[in-house]
């Protein structure tokens, strides 16, 4: 079941009525499906302020926000949702290798993301298109990759975001090897905002049954490093279901490690933010790991080559599609008064903007020359890597003395 | 009876896998995606709805996990295959590979059987990410206790995929994944006389012999058919099986034609190229007319996949080789 | 601080008299050091029974136990304690290449080998010599691994008992395969008792930090699989104490993998037969995996290469002499009446007897030939394995002729 | 200054420790057993004592996470040396070798350097239980984006860790365990000429070239003088590095001898010898008069302690492969 921008759940719909009581009642009752009683939720799937239920003690990060940081939330929603669509259509049209669709996680990451420091660093996967845009990362790195033109080649350092990683689990060891360097640079619990740091490490479900999860779990345990292991549970690794990948909530691994472990609704903008920034604060403040379950789900296949027909069925989807992230959110902004009509539509036409110049950069990008192979192998040169770098050269060269290539 | 049946590598592997698991009720089938989805390349496809949950297997993602409970499973009389979803993702499971599944047998000299299968979709071609398109079987190779085999065609995909199921030995089972979609003709029904670990020689010649398997083979063929319409006489080895090593066949081409080029696509250092040139070097000495010529992807990490043209073997290089066999 | 025959806590010593009340008060008093109050103990250092904190739920299995039964706990304790420090002294002498001492740790493996059945199976680490005696492996099998004579050569099948693993954490997955194995052979929850069958699998502490271990708790989990997690905290992962390893209690780790983790005083024969019981037929009928945690004391160095006075204080060791296994357990079988002076004298003579049969049959243990290295690497002939055996024949030959060798 | 000091290969890499440390705040030592214990071989003794538990770390007991961890620290302008406790036990850390340690660099097409040295104490020869004695360099020597050195005697240990330590790439740095203990002079002041991947002639010789690296270098020294008693000249190459490798000075040597011997611990099967064979007889075709002879472990895994002597290459199955190189 290919998604399609049609499918997405319509933003543009109008807010609806719901009184603030019945919300929270309903949030209560919240059974294992949508997220269960444990879940933090600030805003409820209509787009309602939670007030209870857990809420209270991360509603204060939400109340320091101005205004026009939360207009800045539904703009980075917006367009990274449309970056996003328009990468899945570049895919399609033969621009892309492929593409993994972040579509009904932009919540999770945009909140989360805004919860970071410029000084803070981001250890991704493969989807956390939306941590890039917040780490100011130019999108068409992302594509560069999926384009199959680079493998990641963008400076960590630069942007305070390591390069994706594919291979599932690597990362978290080495936002927690990175966060013992934080420690060890005393950049940890100095009370200054300028210095502190801390690090966000990114995870899917799946990846929780990984050796290398659960290893840095203990390294960030019994070394109290300041990282906040967030894991996105889209509720699929594929074509698995929760059920074939852990036997308890995701969020409760962490106390037998010796660490807070929090679920955060991850359609709830508001909730991701309060939530990461709670735990990055304490973090930085020499308080030490924690994980941040966001219970989000994969609205797209898993990525452009993945047919989820085969395994889920599409009811699930449209009943997520009632929990869309950015849908709740514009209710709420537009009934707290804090955006009008003229600001969506600008962000609109920005989105409009930015997918243009995505697909136009795309098609115009070169492709690399030969020496892409040899380049950067090391940083001191290999006899035999050098050896071969000649080789192909006379080779192609050859080809050029004959006049055929 | 069947008759024979016009199929891809990807289908013969399909139905080999059916055809073990009907045979013999302690097959299985583990790995990740290996269910409902049939795999990321439907190699198991249907299995999990005919054969049940409790014989096809989706593991949690963890690779260690999935070997060493496949390991496990053997150890209770089961013969699990088990499916790594990409080259690249077997390393998370070397360390029981390594130190279990390849020594088991020898550790408990010869108490313990390990009829374990590893299938590994390998090699590039494919436009993928990084990771996804390796080849990493020296790795293998170099690990006494297992042993390392290639099907390149439909038809050797069907009967060796059995054969090493029904194998006691703990086999790393290679696909060409680019491969895949190819056809052939296959006969479900007539066994092959060929062992499961010798070489083929498809393709005869008397100039220089190309030794290759996996994906290169179909390359090897394709240069073989130029080289012949250049008025040059290429002659074919399918390996098949790197570990253990057909050596008395690669040994009569050797000395028939004078030459060798060995063709791969992993990086040629410390490669199986290294170790085939070593081999028929020593035992060929006085046969040989030129150095073993190694056409193999460079020795660097796998490149972005917009140059992946240039970094693996393809006809031209192949014929390449076969140019610098002949200058000698 | 190598450990003599001498620093072993005196097995001989005279019953202490401790009131019932007094002990029952202690042990819930318990700190962290000592187990803490999570800690399942039935008998506590001076050898009274504990009565109340927790040791209700599990006196029933130690109830059903009769005083041959007993006896037979106390034999195995002994002659396992003598067999290894047989071995030790062995070592020593330059018989083996290796040991790696089980002392201290006799009740938690005793007590667990005794309750498992006969169609269990095992998976040691390679400390487990007091299950392989449970198991009715002769122990010269573990002195031929340690002597370098050969790699663990026995059928694990032929007693339910895998070969020794070295790499810390592999064992665990294997068990857990094992355990699937045997769901898939419909022997769990069948109410026969012949018949339904769990795994046990064995790791220090220190294992525990390992990818393998928590991978084995995820697929364990996922699966509902008939197998016992059996942890000997034993304080130490060679110079590393628990601190090092984790940063909470290792049976803690448990609830986030979606199963039960129990503590169990390790020195306390009785709770380990008891717990591990309990734990076991809860496997085998039916109601998946658990974890128990033996807390327990190396009173040795980690092996005999080891240098234990670099990182640990005498004083604990000496503090542990005090919860001594077999002392505590002597006192209460005397103090129940179960055994007597004759008894204790008899079992003191096999031991001599045992340990007077591993000397002369180490002794006289021959050295494995030259086939050794090449057999069974395969069970279907590998051609370059088989060069070589021919090449290594053919270069010792050489000798032979030439009359060097 | 300090004069030149006698001293064994541990006191050696013990020094170059502390100097890499003294020399740059940013040197960091972590691994299982390296603090209070100063690692089960005591390389790492006193360090934690003298430079603290933030610079010497006892990590838990998980390969993954060291090595993981340890990239993490270079990504934060950290230089750890890692110690793996003994040879076996870095397969649980071969995923993040290979997938990130050897290819972080390339991927982000220089941005990110990992000067990481991970230090491997390899080999058999001290009658230890299974896997403490194997030999796994072929492994990352075909991993590009790795260097992979060995120090063969206590004033390589001193220099060539430092070195390594220097170096911004990630270096496998073995280090020979059964010769720990031996003994030589270090001048701990005079840096050496030679770079870190840089062969030595430690022997000159005519009739036949040695090529060796770590344990196997006393080993040939050994076997070249017994050789010269009987009249036979053997040049003897340390080749301290294999991947890359010096090729020039290898080549220089076969070309005056004309025969060349590899000698390696590990199997022979897809091992260095193979490399090493097939590269000298590509570029040195017709200079040798006798294939390349690889005189190496058994292709088996390693037997068990009491007949290990059988496995591993000695003086006499040195000069033995020496006779058969002279025999053609
Ligand atoms: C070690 C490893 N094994 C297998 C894969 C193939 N693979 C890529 S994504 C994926 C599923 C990941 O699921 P999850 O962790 O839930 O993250 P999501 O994709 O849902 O964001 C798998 C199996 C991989 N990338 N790495
Ligand atoms: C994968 C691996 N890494 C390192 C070692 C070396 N080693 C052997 S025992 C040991 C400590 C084990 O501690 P623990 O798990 O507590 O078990 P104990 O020895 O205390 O019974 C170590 C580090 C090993 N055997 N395997
Ligand atoms: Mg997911
Ligand atoms: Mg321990």
């Amino acid at each position: 079941m290919p998604v399609s921008d049609n499918d997405v759940a319509d933003v543009s719909r109008e807010p609806v009525a719901v009184d603030h009581h019945e919300s929270t009642l309903r949030s209560r009752r919240r059974g294992p499906y949508d997220g269960g009683p444990d879940m933090i939720q600030l805003l409820d799937p209509e787009g309602q302020r939670v007030l209870h239920g857990g809420a209270e003690e991360y509603a204060h990060h939400v109340d320091a926000l101005t205004p026009e940081d939360l207009r800045g939330f539904y703009r980075d929603l917006v367009l990274v949702r449309r970056f996003d669509l328009e990468a899945t259509a570049l895919q399609r049209q033969g621009e892309l290798g492929l593409w993994v669709s972040l579509l009904g996680q932009e919540a999770s990451q945009i909140g989360c993301g805004r919860a970071l420091r410029p000084q803070d660093h981001a250890f991704p996967g493969y989807r956390e298109h939306g941590i890039a845009w917040c780490r100011g990362l130019d999108p068409m790195r992302l594509i560069a990759m999926y384009r199959g033109v680079d493998r990641c080649a963008w400076d960590p350092a630069e942007f305070g975001f390591h390069t994706y990683t594919i291979v599932i689990g690597n990362q978290a060891l080495l936002g927690t090897g990175y966060a013992m360097g934080v420690q060890r640079d005393g950049a940890v619990g100095t009370g200054d905002p300028e210095r502190d740091t801390a690090v966000v490490a990114f995870m899917g479900d799946g990846a929780t049954a990984q050796g290398d999860i659960n290893e840095a779990f203990v390294f960030a345990g019994v070394n109290d490093s300041p990282i906040v292991f967030f894991c996105q549970n889209n509720q699929w690794a594929i074509s698995e279901p929760n059920e074939r990948q852990m036997r308890s909530p995701i969020y409760k691994r962490a106390d037998g490690f010796g660490f807070p472990g929090l679920r955060v609704d991850g359609n709830d903008v508001l909730a991701t933010y309060a939530v990461t920034k709670e735990m990055m604060d304490r973090a930085r403040s020499g308080q030490g790991p924690s994980l941040i379950e966001a219970w989000t789900y994969r609205m797209a296949a898993h990525t452009t080559s993945d047919d989820p027909t085969k395994y889920r069925f599409s009811a699930d989807v449209e009943l997520w599609k009632l929990r869309d992230p950015i849908a709740r959110f514009k209710t709420w902004l537009a009934h707290e008064g804090h955006a009008d009509g003229a600001f969506f539509k600008a962000v609109d036409a920005e989105a409009d903007e930015l997918a243009a110049r995505v697909r136009t950069a795309t098609v115009e990008m070169p492709d690399p020359g030969m020496d892409e192979i040899f380049d950067h192998v090391y940083v001191e040169p290999h006899a035999q890597v050098e050896q071969d770098r000649a080789a192909l050269r006379a080779y192609l060269d050859s080809f050029e003395d004959e006049g055929v290539a | 009876m069947m008759a024979a049946q016009r199929m891809t590598i990807a289908k013969a592997l399909n139905a080999a896998l059916r055809k073990a698991m009907e045979a013999d009720p302690k097959v299985l089938v583990q790995g990740e995606d290996v269910g409902k989805l049939g795999g990321v390349f439907r190699i198991t496809e249907h299995l999990q709805k005919d054969f049940g949950e409790d014989r096809v297997m989706d593991t949690p993602l963890a690779e260690s996990g999935i070997m060493g409970t496949a390991i496990g499973l053997a150890l209770r009389g089961y013969r699990p295959v088990v499916e790594i979803q990409f080259d690249g993702f077997v390393y998370p499971a070397f360390d029981q590979i390594v130190s279990q599944l390849a020594k088991l047998h020898s550790r408990s000299r010869g108490a313990i059987k390990l009829p374990v299968v590893v299938r590994i979709p390998m090699g590039g071609g494919i436009g993928a990410v990084e990771h996804h398109s390796e080849s990493n079987e020296a790795y293998f190779a170099h690990t006494l206790g297992l042993k390392v085999v290639f099907c390149s065609n439909p038809t050797d995909a069907y009967w060796m995929l059995q054969q090493a199921i029904a194998s006691d030995d703990p086999i790393i089972f290679y696909e060409p994944k680019r491969r895949y979609h190819e056809k052939g003709e296959v006969d479900l029904d007539v066994p092959p006389t060929l062992d499961l670990f010798s070489a083929r020689v498809v393709r005869e010649g008397s100039d220089v012999t190309l030794a290759c398997y996996g994906p290169m083979v179909k390359t090897c063929l394709d240069a073989a058919a130029v080289a012949a319409e250049e008025g040059r006489s290429l002659e074919v080895i399918d390996l098949r099986s790197v570990s253990p090593l057909d050596m008395p066949t690669l040994e009569a081409s050797v000395r028939k034609t004078g030459r060798l080029v060995v063709v791969h696509e992993a990086s040629g250092y410390v490669g199986m190229g290294a170790e085939i040139a070593a081999r028929v070097t020593e035992s060929c000495f006085y046969s040989l007319e030129a150095p073993v010529i190694r056409v193999t992807g460079w020795n660097a990490p796998y490149p972005p996949s917009k140059i992946e043209e240039l970094f693996l073997p393809d006809l031209d290089r192949v014929l390449d080789g076969v140019d610098r066999a002949l200058a000698h």
